[in-house]
């Protein structure tokens, strides 16, 4: 990295903290569900090592950087998973995953890492594509821990 | 008495006969073993480590070395723990990467009168930051760097908690690198000690980190939590931190521990206490040098 | 005949049955005894006497915390049984039949003392044969769900087996063991489930019955000596001996009629097994008159080399020097538990299946 | 038929902000709620009550049509709850 680009790193770190800062004390508060209060939602823990299963209601993840994607051989793959058919969706979620929600990963296009943030953003973006067209969604990381074994993709436990 | 403080020949011989017992952050581990490019490896890993041969210890384990099923002419190494192996044989290169992962399982089936959090920790200005495990975090990469660099080092893997006094413990193990981050700790700390890349495991290549000297020494000094980080590695992305709510952080901290359900209602009682106590944040990065600025003005500001 | 135990096996019952004793045990004891206790699943039992007895605070730090951790352990699986049954008997709530909960959980519904010290993992129930399918598949609508098994392992449950494949319900990982009977029914002991149902005694607040206490002391002896292979097991004949003491304190006839009941149940020399080997290793007060009782017993030459082979097998193993002795005592225990449980024709092709099977999984283990 | 909470008293409640972590001594498990799935809890917990009943009353106080589709989420909710174990249906006054 040269020195230039590291200096401007950490003027661009010092503003978003800055903002993150400012934005901590004016939203402490904000919920883990959005937009999602015309429904009763109740999800339930699965932790160590049973990790994760039930809870079937869950919403898109707000953005593509709080989706889960698995480390693969071929880079990162966006988890798509799919809502149970024969439910009736609320219009921008929850959704209903049903009793054995489907899940896959998304191997188009490649995502390379040592490529530049915006290509990596593109690629992202186009797996997101992909999962949509496929008629799936992509999850948040609490979703996703909440649903994991039903899915039959697991996590490595890390040790 | 420190392990670099024997010669290699009495550190041999501990490990042969009796077993060497060192102490582990408040656990003792008494390991035996007779294979000789382990025992080398753990000279210089475990260099910093108290040797606590007239105390309980809590873990017994062993590597032995044994012929390979398939392959009669080539040895493999297995992990036993009280004389029982959980795991089958491994190839014997990966003695080390086999010994460490086996002590890790040990603590996080057999220990519960300590809540145990998924995560990595360190301490800054006398109050310790939490960087829970979240797919993709890499958290051993970041708390290597951090814990070279100003922080003190508590664990790379667990969050150890005293539920009754919110105190956490520290645990300073080698840190396992796993692949890319291998060469870019080269890079980014060329003074730090090493062992060898062990290419091949389940986890592809791993090369372990000794622990800063100073973080083993001050091993009994315990601290109260004051952030919780779940961090997040993603290539070329400027640093970003957020706040999240404490549902969110209640869900994703409590999902991230090895025995929250085992501890039960005790469980609930200290993640909620934490989430109180704490600052939750998500922190998006790419480089270090952004993510030390951030940290050191998070640490410094209140 | 004397009880002729190794020293660390020593240290680890005078442990269990005189709490007193810890008092003088030094470091590497206490070590040795944590490690043992745990082998056979008595780290919470060990916590829980040394709790009652007081002397917790003298316990070094780095015991009573495995102590701690061993009871917490003991409480969470014991909580998750519970549970289970909860949901199980939720299930099954408009479902008229008589269930019998059996083992660690029923150990827990009869208030045996230290029960709340016992680590059980299963919940094991008893159910009538001829409601067994109908349960099954209400379990199975309710969210239960088999464990992938393989069609031999299949065919072993359904045909020989006195239990059917266990249940697991997807959201929870507590297994379900359903019984419709207490000896496979490859033995050449049979038992008529009906008589432990005429005999069951039902639960207050709930509708899950028990077995009677002569019947619950039998089915421990029967599970222990005839059902299991006896390495490891020293928490089942410490099961028995609780057993024994609680009902014999309270009924003045429990001692005849747990002999009229073994008798009649032609289980008498299941059940000297468990009387004696119980009182040898833990001092039960069995009344001589009562071993003489019995219609069945082995013969001397047997008994002798029982009375060697059985504490050997039950015991743990020191962990860091195992016994030749030992491990032949287990094996021979190994072959005896499979020989009393079916006869040669379907046991060799069934040891056969399952060394193989072992080899096959060690091979894929070591190529992957 | 009606509806009622099951050990309610027992369970341990932490409100982040209207939304709630629960831990349910019976089952050991922890739960998220979010404020309608609280409300109902409560409002079961004074009375046992139809599916009729609770949808309207979540329907007040939502600001929400009461319509069928509603009422077949809050329905999916109870039933979810029953398998929970945090209500059991109830014949009371039936």
């Amino acid at each position: 990295m040269t020195e230039k680009r590291s200096h401007l790193q950490t003027e661009t770190a010092r503003q978003s903290l800055k903002a993150s800062m400012d934005n901590i004390h004016k939203h402490k508060r904000r919920k883990l569900l959005k937009g999602t209060v015309a429904v009763p939602v109740v999800m339930t823990l699965y932790s160590g090592a049973a990790l994760a299963r039930t809870s079937n209601i869950t919403g898109e993840a707000d953005s593509i950087e709080n989706a889960v994607f698995k480390d693969t051989i071929n880079g990162p793959q966006l988890l798509c998973v799919f809502p149970d058919p024969m439910q009736t969706q609320i219009p921008g979620g929850p959704y209903d995953l049903g009793q054995f929600p489907q899940a896959t990963l998304i191997q188009e296009p490649k995502i390379d890492l040592t490529a530049s943030a915006e290509t990596v953003l593109t690629s992202k973006m186009q797996q997101l594509e992909e999962c949509h067209a496929r008629g799936g969604i992509m999850i948040s990381a609490v979703a996703y821990t909440s649903i994991m074994s039903k899915t039959g993709i697991n996590i490595n436990p890390t040790w | 008495m420190v392990v670099n403080q024997i010669p290699f020949e009495e550190f041999h011989m501990l490990l042969h006969r009796q077993g060497l017992r060192v102490a582990i952050g408040p656990f003792n581990v008494c390991i035996h073993t007779s294979y000789k490019p382990l025992i080398e490896q753990l000279y210089l890993l475990y260099s910093h480590y108290r040797i606590t041969q007239d105390e309980i210890a809590e873990f017994h384990v062993r590597i032995v070395t044994e012929r390979s099923l398939r392959n009669p002419f080539k040895r493999n190494i297995r992990f036993l723990l009280d004389g029982q192996s959980p795991f089958e044989s491994f190839p014997q290169e990966q003695a080390l990467a086999v010994l460490e992962w086996g002590i890790n399982l040990a603590i996080a089936v057999r220990v519960n009168h300590l809540l145990l959090l998924h995560s990595a920790v360190v301490e800054k200005n006398g109050h310790v930051i939490l960087f829970p495990a979240w797919p993709g975090s890499g958290k051993t990469t970041l708390c290597t760097v951090l814990s070279y660099q100003g922080f003190r080092l508590f664990s790379d893997e667990f969050g150890l908690m005293d539920t009754q006094q919110q105190l956490f413990l520290p645990i300073p193990r080698l840190m396992p690198l796993k692949n890319e981050s291998i060469a870019v700790i080269r890079n980014y700390l060329p003074d730090i000690v090493m062992g060898r890349p062990i290419p091949n495991t389940q986890k592809g290549t791993v090369a372990h980190v000794r622990p800063p000297e100073k973080s083993i020494l001050l091993s009994k000094h315990t601290c109260k939590a004051r952030w919780i980080i779940f961090p997040k590695w993603i290539a070329d992305t400027p640093v970003k931190i957020e706040a999240i709510s404490d549902s969110e952080a209640f869900m994703m901290l409590a999902s991230n521990a090895f025995n929250y359900e085992a501890l039960g209602a005790t469980g609930f009682c200290a993640v909620a206490d934490l989430i109180r106590s704490c600052d939750c944040f998500k922190l998006v990065y790419s480089d270090f040098d952004s993510v030390m600025e951030v940290l050191h003005q998070l640490t410094n500001e209140t | 005949m004397k009880l002729d135990l190794p020293p660390h096996c020593q240290i680890l019952l005078n442990g269990l049955t005189n709490p007193a004793c810890l008092t003088r045990y030094c470091d590497s004891d206490w070590e040795l005894l944590i490690r043992m206790a745990r082998r056979v699943k008595l780290l919470g039992r060990l916590g829980l006497l040394v709790k009652e007895y007081g002397t917790w605070d003298q316990v070094p730090p780095r015991v009573s915390t495995q102590l701690t951790s061993g009871l917490v352990q003991v409480e969470k699986l014991q909580q998750l049984n519970r549970w289970e049954l909860n949901r199980v008997l939720w299930a099954l709530n408009d479902f008229d039949t008589s269930i019998i909960a059996l083992k660690g959980i029923a150990y827990s519904l009869a208030a045996i003392p230290h029960a709340s010290g016992r680590l059980s993992v299963d919940l094991d129930l008893l159910v009538h044969q001829s409601d067994l399918a109908d349960i099954e598949s209400l379990l199975v609508v309710k969210g239960w769900k088999h464990r992938p098994l393989s069609a031999y392992d299949e065919h072993y449950y359904r045909v020989w087996s006195h239990e059917i494949p266990p249940l697991v319900h997807a959201e929870r990982e507590t297994e379900v063991d359903i019984h419709h009977t207490l000896i496979p029914l490859t033995n050449r002991v049979k038992i008529d489930p009906k008589l432990l149902f005429d005999a069951a005694i039902p639960v207050k607040n709930s509708t899950i019955r028990l077995l009677s206490p002569v019947d619950m002391v039998i089915h421990c002896a029967v599970n222990l000596f005839q059902n299991n292979e006896l390495a490891n097991d020293l928490r089942d004949l410490l099961d028995l001996h609780d057993l024994m003491v609680f009902f014999s304190e309270r009924t003045p006839d429990f001692w005849t009629w747990l002999i009229d009941r073994s008798n009649q149940l032609k289980l008498s020399k299941t059940v000297f097994y468990g009387l004696y080997f119980s009182q040898l290793i833990f001092n039960t007060p069995v009344p001589g008159k009562a071993l003489v009782r019995l219609h069945a017993r082995p013969g001397r030459l047997k008994l002798w080399i029982m009375h060697r082979l059985v504490p050997l097998a039950l015991f743990p193993q020191h962990p860091d020097k195992p016994m030749l002795s030992a491990s032949l005592a287990r094996l021979l225990m190994y072959l005896r538990s499979h020989l009393i449980r079916m006869p040669l024709y379907i046991l060799l092709p069934h040891l056969i299946y399952k060394s193989l099977r072992k080899i096959r999984f060690k091979s894929r283990k070591s190529r992957s | 038929m009606h509806w009622r909470t099951n050990h309610f008293e027992t369970l341990l409640i932490e409100n982040w902000d209207e939304e709630y972590t629960v831990f349910q001594p019976d089952s050991g498990k922890t739960h998220f709620l979010n404020h309608m799935s609280m409300k109902m809890l409560i409002y079961l917990d004074q009375k046992p009550a139809t599916l009729e009943e609770i949808s309207a009353y979540l329907a007040v106080q939502f600001q929400q049509e009461p319509d069928h589709d509603f009422q077949r989420n809050i329905e999916k909710v109870l039933y979810h709850f029953d398998t929970l174990g945090l209500v059991k249906k109830s014949f009371v006054g039936s």
